[in-house]
């Protein structure tokens, strides 16, 4: 056995230690620690997660029996070319959040720190199992394990976060129990609880037709769509993205979300198979009007906030759509999933930015409206050069990462012959502007109503360990552009991408 | 440490009857917790219901004596040595297996820990000691939930387990 | 399993999840959610599930009681109409 | 009709009672204005899906998963012991939740000083209008 196949479960298990050794570390030598274990932590789960890539893109897929027990007894942990993208992708993004962390949450919360760091490192367990596992069940453990974490965490600042939370707490409980009954109903009929176990009774016994099968799917659906903020199911997204602290809004917009919009397709895709998904074709149409009514309404809702958190949560909401619409595309463009993988890495690139950015305004001068931005691209001019990046790719200015999106999923929506989501992206991209184009002009060119002060303004930046974040993010959200249109074998992006159609036999045009 | 003004009522101390009998009950309650805990894998019971049952000792104790009493035998300290122990011995033993047979076995596959030169009887008592680190973190952190659910302190950080 | 007894105390089970969610009182309440962890422990042993049933007792009767109650005693007990 | 009744009602009683406890537990989620009662709602709707899953193992005439080779011979048909071991890992899960969830209605309160939601957002829209203002 390759030392690579046993990293899957190792990414999970350091990190689970190293949650309980912050524990012990932090309350018995010294608060300063936990965030040094913290980032080594994450920093070796995210060389391995690489490592996971590069065996799943050269050799194959790693299948690894948890316990030596044989699927569909055991628990089967399987990595393919979706899992390994979306593991890199989140380990990526806590790592930088983890950095940006430090002096937030000492500047925030000092005398909670330990706590802090505990959950923030279940966090990132739950998130690395849910996508390594190869087993519904399993899956639905850790999709428990982050939620609680990331309830708490969302509760850390106190005051108004603990409704947010407290209302996410009673959806996402309702969510997961409908994802549970989901096992149920599947589990009634195949018996089995391995997901490519599952797809084979599900294929060899003739079951797509079964009602249980349909009623079983409907909570997969319903059940996900409360955790991944899916447009009628969203309500607890605003609260909760704009009420807690800034590393984890970035968290909660860029990998929460997208971890369960990962489950969201693994159970699709993996367990009922794109044969289910033809059989009952108006369910992708479904989706795609859904996403779209989503991307109108989070960016119309986005227009009607004064609040930057609440802004970037309501174009989540917004993002989510797109995403979906790449989903609901996938069967009838020669994309495939493309186009909702290549957004599920923008939006975190540039979600994560804008959060970490917002977060920035608050931490130094405690700046939550847009209106009292006034001047500030002079203050903090690393900072907001980033977010403004940042919001260039989302308006989706050519090479940025939003441009490589709007145009895969425009040429996608071509290719199925639906003009109308066109027409939809090109409304909610006049739209992205006009609610970022108020924010840079508020930052930039309302400086003289200021009047004199205006004049004697100071460089005050963050510190660099919360700048260099910002600035990471801001600028990979045009290389990574870049390197999405030019395809070099370094960074073999478009490789994965085929590599995952491959699998789920996507991408060719019916 | 134990704040004099709790608002819980219960720091009065009950009567005789209550605190005898809890005085009686609760070593037969953890040695039934053990029991439980350690006939886990062979009948109905295991590390979870044991744990419980353990931490529901500390709940009586706390009813019939009060929360201040109660919390002046309760260690902070000593409770989160425990449940990382819990968790250190569950992983633990899941690592060991890879490392003693040299990367060749699975995480948790326990046949491979060389306790006796039997490999199914190795797997039974790797699936007991991780029963045990189950039943000791599952205790700590449903005793610790609780005394920071009932006791107003200066700052609560609400926690929560999985095992 | 014995179809009467299943039958009466799966009623009953029904009764007391609805007297519980009605009442204003938050302790009798919560105490009616115990006898209803209970009685839920007492179906699953007659259906063969004694793991869940030992769990049920000790967990749902047990911990998740005395949460609430340690909860209650830090706020309201009775609630608004 | 009557072989319906029989057949869709009263031979799946347990599966009926677990919906119905389902709703139970779903509406005081959804529909009561105190935190405690949601969470007790929480509490029946794990409970109902437990349920679900308990009958779905259950055999009639069958014993406990508790069975040796002898017993087995002689011809005991035991349940289906998996869906046991889910519900366990399910009933950390909930453990573990309704923690959190007193955890925050404990510090809702003292922050507000209630317990009932409407109360809780009419405060919060009150802060929220004077911070407007300023």
């Amino acid at each position: 056995m390759l030392i690579v196949e046993h990293f899957p479960v190792l990414v999970v298990a350091i990190s689970m230690f190293a949650a309980f050794t912050i524990l012990i570390a932090g309350w018995l030598l010294n608060k300063k620690c936990c965030f040094f274990i913290s980032f080594i932590t994450i920093l070796v789960q995210f060389i391995l997660s690489i490592f996971i890539l590069h065996h799943v893109l050269t050799v194959g897929t790693i299948t690894y029996w948890l316990g030596g027990w044989a699927p569909p007894w055991g628990i089967e942990y399987v990595v393919d070319a979706l899992n390994a993208y979306i593991l890199v992708i989140l380990l990526f993004l806590s790592l930088v959040c983890v950095m940006y962390s430090k002096r937030y949450e000492e500047h925030e919360i000092p005398n909670k720190i330990v706590s802090y760091y505990v959950l923030y490192q279940l966090l990132v367990t739950g998130l690395c199992g849910v996508t390594v596992t190869g087993d519904i069940f399993n899956m639905y453990v850790f999709i428990e394990i982050f939620s609680l974490a990331a309830y708490a965490l969302i509760a850390s600042h106190g005051k108004i976060a603990l409704k947010a939370s407290l209302t996410y707490l009673v959806m996402g409980a309702i969510g997961a129990c409908f994802f549970l009954l989901g096992i149920g109903f599947l589990y009634s009929v195949t018996g089995s609880l391995n997901m490519y176990d599952i797809s084979c009774i599900l294929k060899t016994g003739d079951l797509y037709t079964s009602r249980v099968v349909q009623a079983a799917f409907t909570f997969f659906i319903i059940g996900m769509g409360i955790k991944m903020a899916l447009f009628p199911l969203h309500t607890w997204l605003p609260d909760a993205h704009s009420f807690a602290p800034a590393e984890i809004s970035a968290m909660l917009s860029g990998i929460i979300i997208e971890v369960s919009t990962y489950a969201l397709i693994r159970v699709c895709l993996s367990v009922f198979t794109v044969d289910f998904l033809e059989m009952y074709f108006p369910i992708t149409t479904l989706i795609c009007w859904t996403a779209a009514m989503a991307m109108i309404y989070g960016s119309v809702l986005a227009i009607a906030q004064y609040n930057l958190k609440r802004m970037l949560a309501y174009s989540s909401v917004a993002n989510m759509g797109y995403i979906m619409l790449g989903v609901g595309l996938c069967m009838s463009s020669s994309f495939g999933l493309t186009p909702a993988l290549m957004h599920i890495l923008n939006h975190a690139l540039m979600k994560g930015c804008m959060f970490l950015a917002a977060g920035a305004f608050i931490y130094k001068f405690d700046l939550w409206e847009i209106e009292d931005f006034r001047g500030l691209g002079r203050k903090m001019p690393y900072t907001t050069l980033s977010f403004i990046l940042a919001a260039l790719a989302m308006i989706g200015m050519p090479p940025s990462v939003g441009f490589v999106t709007k145009l895969y999923l425009a040429v996608a929506c071509f290719q199925a012959g639906q003009f109308v989501f066109v027409a939809v992206i090109f409304f909610s991209t006049l739209l992205i502007l006009f609610y970022f184009w108020r924010v840079i002009e508020y930052m930039y060119i309302r400086v003289e109503e200021e009047g004199a002060t205006a004049k004697e303004v100071k460089v005050d930046e963050i510190p660099w360990s919360m700048l260099i974040p910002v600035l990471v993010l801001g600028i990979l959200c045009f290389v990574v552009g870049v390197l999405w249109l030019v395809n070099t074998p370094a960074f073999p992006l478009m490789d994965i991408m085929d590599a995952v159609n491959a699998e789920f036999g996507l991408g060719v045009v019916p | 440490m134990p704040s004099k003004d709790t608002d819980t009522g219960t720091g009065k101390g009950g009567s005789i009857i209550v605190e005898t009998v809890t005085r009686l009950m609760v070593p037969f309650i953890q040695l039934f917790a053990l029991y439980v805990i350690i006939h886990g894998a062979g009948g109905p019971g295991g590390g979870f219901q044991g744990g419980v049952i353990f931490a529901s000792s500390f709940v009586l104790y706390v009813i019939a004596f009060g929360i201040v009493k109660a919390g002046n035998r309760f260690s902070e300290r000593a409770n989160i040595v425990l449940f990382s122990t819990g968790v250190y011995i569950y992983a633990g033993v899941g690592l060991l297996c890879i490392l003693f047979s040299y990367g060749a076995a699975q995480f948790l596959n326990y046949g491979y820990i060389p306790l006796t030169h039997h490999f199914e009887e190795n797997r039974a008592l790797g699936m007991d000691l991780v029963e045990i680190g189950i039943g000791i973190t599952v205790m700590a952190v449903i005793t610790s939930i609780f005394f920071n659910l009932v006791w107003k302190r200066e700052e609560v950080g609400e926690r929560e387990g999985e095992d | 399993m014995i179809f009467e007894l299943d039958l009466v105390l799966l009623f009953l089970v029904v009764i007391i999840a609805i007297v519980a969610i009605t009442t204003r009182d938050l302790l009798s309440a919560i105490m009616l959610l115990c006898a209803y962890s209970f009685l839920m422990a007492v179906v699953w042993v007659e259906m063969h599930s004694v793991d869940v049933a030992f769990t049920e007792a000790a967990v749902g009767a047990g911990a998740t009681t005395a949460f609430l109650i340690a909860a209650l005693s830090r706020t309201k007990r009775w609630e608004k109409k | 009709m009557i072989d319906w009744l029989i057949e869709e009602l009263f031979a799946k009683y347990n599966y009926w009672i677990s919906i119905v406890l389902m709703l139970i537990g779903f509406y005081a989620m959804i529909a009561k204005d105190n935190l405690i009662k949601k969470i007790i709602g929480l509490n029946i709707f794990q409970t109902a899906i437990f349920l679900f899953y308990i009958s779905l193992g259950d055999i009639t005439g069958g014993t406990e998963p508790i069975v040796s080779e002898e017993m087995i011979a002689q011809g005991y048909v035991y349940v289906n012991p998996l869906p046991h071991v889910l519900i366990l890992t399910a009933i950390v899960v909930g453990v573990a939740t309704t923690a959190v969830a007193l955890a925050l209605v404990i510090l809702m309160y003292e922050e507000y000083g209630t317990i009932e939601e409407s109360e809780i957002i009419e405060l919060e829209r009150e802060s929220a209008g004077r911070s407007d203002t300023r």
